[in-house]
């Protein structure tokens, strides 16, 4: 047993992260460090700098710009950059359709779209969910009706991330309404979203930001040619793609340098007792719960890869505890934040836009409130249950 | 033993709760908070015309002579509304010092005006560093002729904006004293608060002050109406914790996903009832928490159970905002659904006026 | 509103108080305090002294030695006799099996049973659940078959508190097997726990204490004349039991004595940094959120009382609550008693019979698996939620 | 980066498990617990036989020269079958203070008899108030002719009735020293512990004693002795929370109520799912808990790492060892189940050692 890497595996984390500090333009490090909004060009930017360097799909055939990471390397990769504090790589291009176009595109659809998801010229967004259609997704009701060379949409998705500044979009819909399992008679579609008949609705969140979106679709004409795999097979591309290796579902990286940072400003705020607060128990030893925790999750997201490693196989429903255990963190983080600054954490826009105004310190209790989205989406901390249940334990 | 409203408190909590329903709906609301002053000049009218800024002031002065339980109906009623207007801030803590410490002169000058709505008030007190730690005061009073000279930085002032007159705490060499400061003697940076209220930051630089009660003996009316203030919101968490619940359980019970209604689902059953319980739990806290401040024998006793009220409220809080928003899945987390207000307002209840621990040290100081 | 006993109950209060301080035998009330193991004697002995002053059964009617309290005045009872740390009346007779026979029986089995119920010259038990039906009652196998005047029992009871002690039992048992409706076909059957054919066997628990038994029926032949109600119906006589009010479901009264104590003895023990235990904040801050719940379930029982009285309806899903929260205090107050004597908690029993060995402080641990039963038994909290869910949320 | 055990670590955690299998079943183990001792000189023997009692020991006194991690496997091992024979005492206790600290004179004339399984030893440090402080020692050691005499009273010494030869703190004029004592000097009130184990109080009146390591340098020692201890206790843990665990998953996928089995109940199903990430947890924890030991840098690293999973295990201890009970029902709490008397071994790991909030703080102090 042993819990460090190898050298080799160190000398590929000291790569990546030299390469990080020294390629990673210093007003998105800014950025992130004061949780500002991203823009379109901000994520694109990160994203345009990576696939030059050849590492924005390491998962992908090496045809198509992919590298020969192993799980392992993936997982520092995606980690150092979460430590770091890198913008996201938009997963809607890169890890989600990319790699259903690799696995189920013609090679005509492979050479139209790959590229520029690749190289970061086109923004995706996913059209899964529906106003009845959460957790149970098989449930969906936009339909499509192939009327000669192409498809005519007509429906409603919604929790469309970034569908405002996206390009494309994919989508399930459902091609034949007749069959009476659910699963059947669902098509994966590419949908331009320029397209007429496309209208995007915002959909703000507490926090008040921007995020999620609701896309209504009324006669939108779509070339049969973007179909995806076979009419009525959409649901295993579905299956596909969520069963699709995911390395960073416990996002340790990024819990880690929230960590650090709480850590920092802890020690600066001052405690009831005029001591600073990291000093003061009561707080303290929330801190601490939650650092162990984290400490707990990054060696159990390794022994899940070392295992991966050995015997090739896919996660299971392991990734289904990274996700419920990381979720967990990165929301107790936030409000272990926001307490901290006592009553501080009230103020939260400024009324005559005063430049005075602390913007850092008014972000808290909104990101708190923001990330209690991360133990309900990408499959709810419930349904997460409901898969170890099932796959784990066989209840 | 008794656990009703008498007749009187009951009237007046359903002819808020009226009001509220009518003119005062989430859509009203909104738009209330979208305006340039974020509360309505019409619905303060309005509450002073149905008596509630005189409730628990003296009849000498207008008022009703009522005390914390008196209050209790109008803000579980407010808790449930979120009302944004500063009742809490004029009646719960800035008239409240000129009541509790006020000279005969400085009550008739002040009292009726907030009485009859006229007088908006604000407690500046809290500054940098101080955190819940009502002693820590930097701000310094100097004697300038017959009155006193201001001079300090206040932080999170509820209702500064639209306070006419503030209750300020700072020193003098007799200790921590209370001082009236008019609003044009103070610089105000107003912003609004995650829960939608209006806050400032208040500066004062040599503002002329006229003090309020004994110099040097602030403390024990800042703790006294800070404990008052506690019971308020305590009662007001009891409003918005109820509305948390009722609605989750509709959601629940109208929600379908797999062909049924998600609130068959045995687990989130169990979550809900947890929600139930908590919320019971909780007010029962909030009525020791009243009833204490209103009969205590001593200023320990009621700081103990204010302080045990404050510890339950705020951990069930945490715990009934957290489930309202992750039962009901992604709509509860948008800014159209109701419940995401009241997630927002719990969460500051939760710390105002001292947190969990702030309110765990104290409580285990006086035990 | 008001949360003070008002001047009436104030005085019954202080009755009872004086009362109690007066007739609690020394040598019970010390057993009680140490923890010790109570047996048939300790407990008759207290059942009889109430028995003397009318106070054994309040809510059994006048002529029966009842008297007329309200439900306040009932609840003041119970919890001073909690608080004083009195031997517990047994509910077997006083509150399960009388209340039946009062509301259920002959004129005849009224004079037969209800005396020695009530004096306590006889002691009872309850034969409800079996191995294959815990919290699903109505799956109870027993089998009764009548043949002339009497019936011939056959099967198994499990969780017999006391059965080992008892003189008798009253039993659930499935006199008709035939019908779909499992609730149909159960009689209610009152059995001398001396018929030959009866086997009782001990069910240590974990603690090492004896308090359960597993009791076989083979060919048991019991008088038709112990029938209660009529043949088939003795599902509507277990309702009507579950639903006899209960008044100290929460068992405040003894919690807050257990509180003090804890208070008391944490204030004896050395803490990590050498001061007072109950010093640490770490450790009295476990503390005071087991206090501020326990004095939010006293308030809240009282706002049910309240509504009780006035509304002169029986309590509903309410009592659920109350056996939620009742437990889990109960079960934090043994803990936190445990972890009070730290490493002083692993001692057991003396292997020499020690005369200076502390009997108290091992008793700590044991006591803690011990009360880990509190929300198993009595309807299960899992249980206790499913009523919640259904009798008050309509879910 | 590796998370298996290598071949050897492996061969022997599963000899010592086919062992315990055959021979420490939950029936044999409870004679053994019946009987005079409450241990089995014939399963002693068959550890040494196995190997294990020189396994962290150094090949010069006939061991194998392992760690921690070596020691996991075993340890895992025993929390399942809850073995009851004084292995922490000896090899995780107080052989570990004369491999660490004696002399080569001491380590000859004791090492090879542990690893023969010839001797038998205990640790005898905690005293009355001394809570999970390791450096309040009371008892105290003077000079008397070449060699020392100590006198006072230790508390729960874990083995204390099966030793042969005492480690005992004690106070010099030069501070916290360690001492060697045989056993017929001193005297031992035995007790069963709640987890069947046996320990007891011992005291020394003048009982001659040897020094062992440094005069006055005995806390380093103490520190890392007890970490070392604690790593494998919290190995055992895992062990006893995965059986905990599985027997449960068992219990639900059997048990019918209702017509159907209680695993069917989503309740359940997800309180169990919890079970399952807690012990993941654990384990992970344990894993650092071992490898840190055996590979930190200096002793805060090494303190720092094993009280951040003591803390872990700790709470999923409680966690585990309550929600089997619970989802067990009644029969969880008999002594006939095996699971009960997990349950019982997990709430003392849980605070053996020092419980969550010792090392909570002591966590804090090193960070």
């Amino acid at each position: 047993m042993d819990l460090n890497y190898s050298q080799d595996e160190s000398a590929f984390r000291d790569e990546v992260r030299g390469w990080i500090k020294q390629n990673l333009p210093q007003d998105l490090r800014e950025k992130i460090a004061n949780y500002d909004e991203l823009g379109r060009e901000d994520l694109l930017r990160w994203h345009k700098i990576l696939a030059k360097k050849g590492w924005v799909a390491p998962a992908w055939p090496k045809d198509f710009g992919g590298n020969d990471w192993n799980v392992v390397q993936r997982y520092i990769f995606e980690e150092e950059c979460g430590f770091a504090g890198t913008p996201p790589l938009i997963p809607f291009g890169l890890s989600m359709c990319g790699p259903v176009i690799l696995r189920f595109g013609t090679p005509e659809q492979k050479k139209r779209f790959l590229p520029g998801i690749y190289n970061g010229d086109v923004f995706w967004c996913q059209g899964y969910s529906e106003p009845g259609s959460g957790s149970d997704l098989a449930s969906l009701k936009t339909k499509a009706e192939r009327q000669g060379d192409h498809y005519v949409v007509n429906g409603q998705k919604i929790w469309t991330t970034l569908g405002h500044i996206a390009d494309w979009i994919f989508c399930l819909v459902r091609t034949d309404s007749t069959l009476s399992k659910r699963q059947e008679g669902i098509s994966f579609l590419l949908i331009d979203m320029k397209t007429p008949g496309i209208t995007v609705r915002p959909l703000i969140l507490m926090d008040g930001g921007h995020e999620v979106n609701e896309v209504f679709f009324d006669n939108v004409k779509v070339p049969a040619e973007n179909l995806i795999f076979e009419e009525g097979k959409g649901w295993t591309v579905a299956k596909y793609l969520l069963g699709h290796e995911r390395m960073n579902t416990g996002r340790i990286g990024a819990s880690k340098r929230e960590l650090a940072k709480l850590k920092e400003f802890a020690a600066k705020q001052t405690g009831d007792d005029g001591k600073p607060l990291i000093e003061d128990s009561r707080f303290r030893d929330k801190l601490t719960r939650v650092e162990v925790e984290l400490m707990a999750l990054e060696i159990t997201n390794l022994r899940f890869l070392d295992q991966m490693r050995r015997s090739g196989q896919p996660p299971g429903a392991d990734v289904s505890m990274l996700k419920i255990k990381g979720t967990e963190i990165q929301q107790a983080l936030t409000e272990l934040s926001m307490q901290a600054v006592g009553p501080m954490a009230q103020p939260f826009k400024s009324v005559a836009n005063d430049p005075d105004f602390d913007e850092f310190t008014a972000g808290l209790a909104p990101r708190y409130c923001n990330f209690r989205k991360t133990t309900i989406y990408a499959g709810s901390n419930e349904i997460q249950r409901n898969i170890i249940s099932k796959m784990t334990l066989g209840l | 033993m008794n656990f009703d409203y008498n007749e009187e408190q009951q009237l007046l909590a359903d002819s808020v709760r009226r009001f509220l329903a009518k003119d005062y709906g989430f859509e009203a609301r909104k738009k209330i908070v979208a305006s340039k002053d974020g509360w309505s000049p019409a619905v303060w009218a309005q509450l002073a015309e149905m008596g509630l800024m005189g409730l628990p002031f003296s009849p000498d002065h207008g008022g009703f002579g009522g005390g914390a339980v008196d209050l209790m109906g109008v803000m579980e009623a407010a808790g449930d509304a979120m009302l944004v207007e500063p009742y809490l801030a004029t009646v719960g803590l800035g008239a409240q010092f000129v009541a509790r410490a006020g000279s005969d002169a400085q009550k008739k000058a002040i009292l009726p005006a907030v009485v009859e709505g006229k007088l908006k008030m604000a407690f500046a007190h809290t500054e940098k560093g101080s955190r819940y730690n009502l002693s820590k005061v930097a701000a310094q009073a100097k004697k300038a002729g017959s009155g006193w000279e201001i001079s300090g930085e206040k932080f999170v002032v509820l209702g500064a904006p639209s306070a006419d007159t503030f209750v300020v705490s700072a020193n003098t060499d007799k200790g921590l004293s209370l001082f009236l400061v008019k609003k044009e003697s103070a610089k105000v940076k107003a912003y609004v608060t995650l829960d939608e209220q209006r806050a400032g930051d208040v500066s004062f630089s040599k503002a002329p002050g006229e003090m309020l009660g004994a110099e040097g003996g602030a403390l024990p009316v800042i703790e006294e109406v800070m404990d008052f203030a506690t019971a308020l919101i305590c009662a007001e968490a009891v409003g918005a914790m109820k509305f948390a619940c009722d609605t989750t359980l509709e959601y629940l019970k109208t929600r379908k996903q797999f062909g049924v209604t998600i609130g068959t689902f045995q687990a989130l059953q169990h979550r809900m009832v947890d929600m139930f319980v908590s919320y019971e739990q909780a007010k029962s806290m909030a009525c020791l928490a009243a009833s204490k401040f209103d009969s205590a024998t001593d200023a320990k006793d009621r700081a103990r159970s204010i302080s045990a009220a404050k510890i339950k409220i705020a951990d069930n809080c945490r715990h009934i905002s957290q489930e309202a928003i992750q039962l009901h899945g992604g709509m509860g987390m948008t800014d159209e659904m109701k419940v995401s207000h009241t997630f927002k307002r719990l969460t500051m209840i939760a710390q105002q006026f001292g947190d969990a621990e702030h309110h765990l040290a104290r409580f285990a100081k006086l035990s």
